[in-house]
């Protein structure tokens, strides 16, 4: 005897073609300036980011970086539908999400540029920082999660994580536990197509990344990611969610990842060319900037206008990194433990020795 | 004895209990640490008295509990996490070399992982596999984790209240063999014990015997046991395992010109290493006898029929110290 | 614009009511004797091993044991439908499964007597060994068929896992690759409802765990796991789809820890005792020998003479295991590598001597 | 320098590919390996020539992936698995500890488990957090677990050789700083190297500096620099942590009476611990000076930009060196 214990679906939001035409009527409540503008013009500046950051590494000024070529609508969207004090746990392609939360633009080149004092600004409260490894992040946003609900505070946690690695456990025993316990979270995928090398299609067989949701026992959901208009139905949705403690989501935002996997990659060696020409009729920032042509909320004069401040923004924010003076040697050790202990503290001592040997011998700072 | 006698899980109990009333921040996690009390009942009746928002039943995922942990911790919580057996401590350690030892040095102290992941560990209770491992040493190694073992009731409990009270990561290590081995008094006073010196257990002046863990109890013993013999052993229980107080270690073999290092660990790169590199480095000369070592050897824990086997026992450290003493040049 | 990208669902299994009775027209394959009578008499066996491995244990002449009480359908049945080619990659609780492979009773008692040697019998073949940590044993499953599919060999790999081990990274990430690379291999979660202390349902939130296969993509059903004829079925089905190159499958089969966790175990302190006692009613064995009754496949006397002969092969299982001796000192330091390097063969020198000295002590072999 | 002088990295895909010629159970696993040859090239061409069945793309899981070998070399396979950066090898632990290691040991040698996994280690490359990582002690100190450091292009080639060939697990370490520092001539003729030998790169009476990795390059550097000064030093590449050839060790300090010790990973426990310790156990009295390591210090490796201020130098050799030649009690 067979019975059906079970049954789940996943479903695609999508408002605009590849070229920003409605795909049906519009919903009321896309129509209006709002928030589209300011959207348009965050996903412009955090382009004008990008490239300033790639031609920072390709002179020597700054080493690997992770291009966000590709992700600028989930990570405007996402980062603009978040409170104040709701948290970001980021991965290492979501400069435009930290820029939005208040993170200054110079400190974003200082910790691409290889110094720690990049994830130290207060402006970033108390969302996570930067770090490398991959799916951990999801763990962390479920215990910042569970700190929130034992406080009793009514705020939503985001995390965002790559196609890839939805593979890692990390990952999986994420979206349980957030689950069991409805956390307060909502996980992006920001499903790019890619994993360095390797496509989407051999991490997992399954037809979309969001049914990975309904394992756990929670809502999953596509999104396209480089449609402004459906990220911010879906997102909003669930960050409310969220916040109204009636537990987590997990999207799969579909977009391409336009640029090599970082500055030290070289996707030419594994990613046909034309798969990559046809993903750029698709992408994000056109796409919206065709919408608001075509609503009459944008135009020509606008454009020219906005690139020129932002360019000048960006310019102003290199700047300002460039004139943060070094750390000193001391600060390696210091910040490890909340007091040096006595024997790293003599380590300390010798370093700065060293340092000063180091520099008297007419050598740089560094190297 | 005193109704105050408790044995060193009573005061691992005890030391969470006080921290859980005193520190509305201070949650515990871990698996079957709720109505089970843990497996070893260290958490026995705290859900009862604390509930289920406190003292937390977590799905079965290492990774996770850790994961967790350290996302709590950035929020100013101070989970104190248990880990059933240290051998099941391997999927928590990218969370914690990658993320709790770094997050106030990735964030130049914005935020921090007050965090707490306690484990029993060390063999001789007839465990299944993987029940009796010794791997101390794979956590000391990691820059920003504090490595703490208790070898009595009453540093139990200080220091459990002390890595519970501390802003670094700790992980609290506790030697399972010895849970129940003795009671002796501890006063529930709140007071927590430092966790960057050693304590020295008996004064002597001819060989300095240093150990930690369940292996402090045959280190003892044979301490007795050469105190018979007209040996006069210094016992320091190092406690601490990073940062380690060298300073005391030193004084004392500076004293006594010899000294035993004993451990459950394995040998190759245990701990002992450390200390007897670092005592032969700073008085090579004021040495009488090279540094020697007891520990478990380079081979794999085996099941419990064989366990003892493995343990170094009073016998290999009194063969040790003897040696030890009649050693000329 | 909302469209649906996905849609999944699981099956459940199950024939036999709680008392034996069939629940609807019983398909003919399920009709006769064969394979009923052999599962119910290897069942029978399985609990009589039980039973004497707790009592040895109690007496003090074994370790802590895991019970398999409430798993005998289901070890069973999956051991039985096993190819000899086909490997097993079990967990702690299959003893029942290591039987029906070959390996000898008396190795079983070895084992959980705290004697390697217990999982060196050659009559184990290529199937893994007993190994405690949660879950990796789904991703050895994986990697074992992988080599199979390398070598071209059409033979299924079989691995089981409890209900809390599927909240576990290994396990999620094993089903992944085992879609992504449609491995032969069949995950069946024993969901005996207790983790320990932990129940079911602080795991997951999701109705059946089943549903993490389609997370995976892979194929997922339930069965009960009290119902021989269903788990003959189900894991039938899937043993051949594996073999035939057809993929994986996740089966749940739904069952109940009758016993404590473990020896050093006491669910009294956390499980009600009527929940113990509903589960009693559905139990597999009672069920199974209620529907050959029911057939006229099976009688008191036939139970009778199997109870005793099963007895006297347990028995003396017990007497051969009691006549192996001791490891030598050698045996901890050998197998540890192909050859015992240099200085651990040092180490082993010096345990013999004191394993010697020990023994003048006058001490026993063994503490 | 002739047409067959190569780089290490060269050396470990050379290796690779005379492995997966000579034995068909050879089989690389890992992330990006195909197609793109793996971060660092040292896969490439090899998918394009043995297939995507022999060399093949995993999913984004480093626990799955050595799970997956560990599975994989109990049914005769031989499985060569990259993990990225030995920063990600966390995830791989558990499978490490308490399978690999242990497979022949658990099924008294019914099971084998013949897999090697191979990372790119240490720092010095303006990479990322975490992708300069010298963690190596964590696994040395595992039995059962072999870990093979090379510091040349041919030692890369006759030890990668014969790590693939041993029927044990063996981690091996890639010191990617010097990966494409130097080439030299390596004939492709698929000898192997041994797995428990030091290699004593340079003969000296003075004193014995022991480094393994990418510091050798330093290590080599100052004993030129101290020859000028007179000071005659013998150069050992330890080359395999575990096990260690302590005896090769023991008889060069035995020579020289003085020692340096020189590794990237932290001090506080690593494997310079293990050898001096060992070093002034066996003989004290022959030494004529402590013996020192120049090690990293017990801290996080720095963000790229102040990785200069974590390695030690080639000055900071000289200067532990010629303290240690001008010792006197
Ligand atoms: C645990 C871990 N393993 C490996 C890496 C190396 N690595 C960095 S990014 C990356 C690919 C990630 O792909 P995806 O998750 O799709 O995210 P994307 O970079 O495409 O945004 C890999 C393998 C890492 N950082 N962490
Ligand atoms: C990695 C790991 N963590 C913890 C344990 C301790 N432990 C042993 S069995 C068990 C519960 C397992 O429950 P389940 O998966 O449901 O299987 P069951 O025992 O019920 O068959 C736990 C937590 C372990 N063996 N391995
Ligand atoms: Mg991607
Ligand atoms: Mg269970």
């Amino acid at each position: 005897m067979h019975t059906i214990s079970y049954q789940g679906e996943i479903r695609l939001t999508r408002y605009l073609n590849d070229r920003g035409t409605p795909l049906g009527e519009m919903p009321d409540w896309a129509l209006g300036e709002q928030p589209w503008v300011g959207y348009y013009q965050q996903m412009v500046l955090a382009r004008q980011f990008d490239t300033k950051a790639i031609s920072l590494q390709r002179t020597g000024q700054m080493g690997t970086y992770a291009s966000l070529l590709g992700g600028e609508a989930i990570d405007v969207v996402c980062a603009s539908l978040m409170q104040t004090e709701d948290v970001l746990v980021p991965y290492y392609r979501n400069h435009a999400m930290q820029m939005i939360r208040g993170m200054p633009i110079s400190q974003l080149f200082l910790y691409w540029g290889g110094d720690e004092r990049g994830s130290a600004t207060p402006e970033m409260k108390r969302d996570l920082p930067n770090a490398v490894p991959i799916a951990t992040q999801c763990l962390h946003a479920c215990g910042v999660a569970t700190a929130l609900k034992l406080r009793g505070e009514h705020q939503a946690v985001l995390t965002m994580i790559g196609d890839g690695g939805t593979s890692k456990g990390d990952f999986m025993e994420a979206i349980n536990v957030a689950g069991a316990w409805q956390l307060p979270v909502v996980f992006i995928i920001n499903n790019n197509q890619w994993a360095i090398s390797v496509p989407r299609s051999k991490q997992c067989i399954a037809p979309t990344l969001a049914q990975k949701a309904l394992g756990a026992g929670i809502r999953g959901e596509q999104v396209d990611g480089n449609d402004a208009i459906a990220l911010h139905e879906v997102v909003g949705q669930a960050l409310e969610r969220a916040r109204a403690g009636k537990g987590p989501t997990v999207i799969e935002a579909l977009s391409y990842r336009l640029s090599d996997h970082t500055t030290a990659d070289d996707a030419t060696r594994y990613r046909p060319a034309d798969e990559l020409k046809a993903a750029w009729v698709r992408e994000p920032v056109a796409r919206l900037r065709n919408w608001l042509h075509h609503q009459g909320l944008w135009d020509e004069a606008r454009e020219q206008a906005w690139q020129a401040e932002t360019k000048q923004l960006i310019e102003a924010a290199v700047a300002d990194w460039q004139a943060i003076p070094e750390q000193t040697v001391d600060e390696l050790y210091d910040d490890l433990y909340a007091e040096c202990p006595p024997g790293l503290a003599e380590q300390r001592e010798q370093a700065r020795a060293r340092q000063q040997r180091r520099v008297q011998k007419g050598g740089k700072h560094h190297e | 004895m005193s109704d105050n006698a408790i044995t060193l899980l009573d005061a691992v109990n005890l030391a969470m209990a006080r921290a859980l009333d005193e520190d509305p921040n201070v949650v515990l996690l871990g698996e079957d640490i709720g109505a089970n009390g843990g497996v070893f009942r260290a958490t026995d009746g705290l859900q009862a008295r604390f509930g289920e928002r406190r003292v937390i039943d977590t799905p079965l995922a290492e990774t996770m509990i850790a994961g967790l942990s350290v996302g709590m911790a950035t929020q100013g919580i101070r989970p104190v996490a248990e880990i059933q057996f240290m051998g099941f401590i391997f999927p928590a350690f990218e969370h914690l070399v990658a993320h709790a030892a770094r997050m106030r040095h990735r964030t130049r102290g914005r935020l921090s992982c007050p965090m707490v992941l306690r484990a029993p560990f060390g063999g001789g209770i007839h465990a299944p596999e993987h029940h009796s491992e010794s791997t101390e040493t794979l956590l000391a190694h990691i820059p920003g984790l504090r490595v703490v073992i208790p070898s009595s009731p009453a540093r139990a409990y200080g220091l459990l209240l002390a890595a519970i009270r501390c802003d670094d990561p700790v992980v609290f290590l506790e030697p399972k063999r010895i849970y129940r081995a003795s009671k002796t008094l501890v006063e529930d006073n709140g007071e927590a014990l430092p966790l960057d010196t050693c304590f020295t257990l008996r004064e002597g002046n001819d060989i300095t015997l240093i150990s930690w863990g369940a292996m402090v109890q045959e280190t003892l013993m044979a301490a007795d046991r050469l105190a018979d013999e007209g040996v006069s052993c210094e016992v320091i229980d190092v406690a601490t395992l990073n940062p380690i107080d060298h300073a005391t270690l030193i004084a004392s073999v500076h004293k006594t010109g010899r000294c035993v290092i004993i451990h459950e660990a394995p040998h190759h790169g245990g701990m002992g290493a450390e200390i007897s590199a670092t005592l032969s480095e700073q008085m090579l000369t004021s040495l009488q006898a090279p540094v020697r070592r007891v520990t478990g050897d380079d081979t794999v824990m085996p099941y419990y029929r064989n366990e003892q086997l493995y343990l170094p026992d009073v016998d290999d450290i009194l063969i040790a110290v003897r040696e030890t003493m009649e050693y000329s040049g």
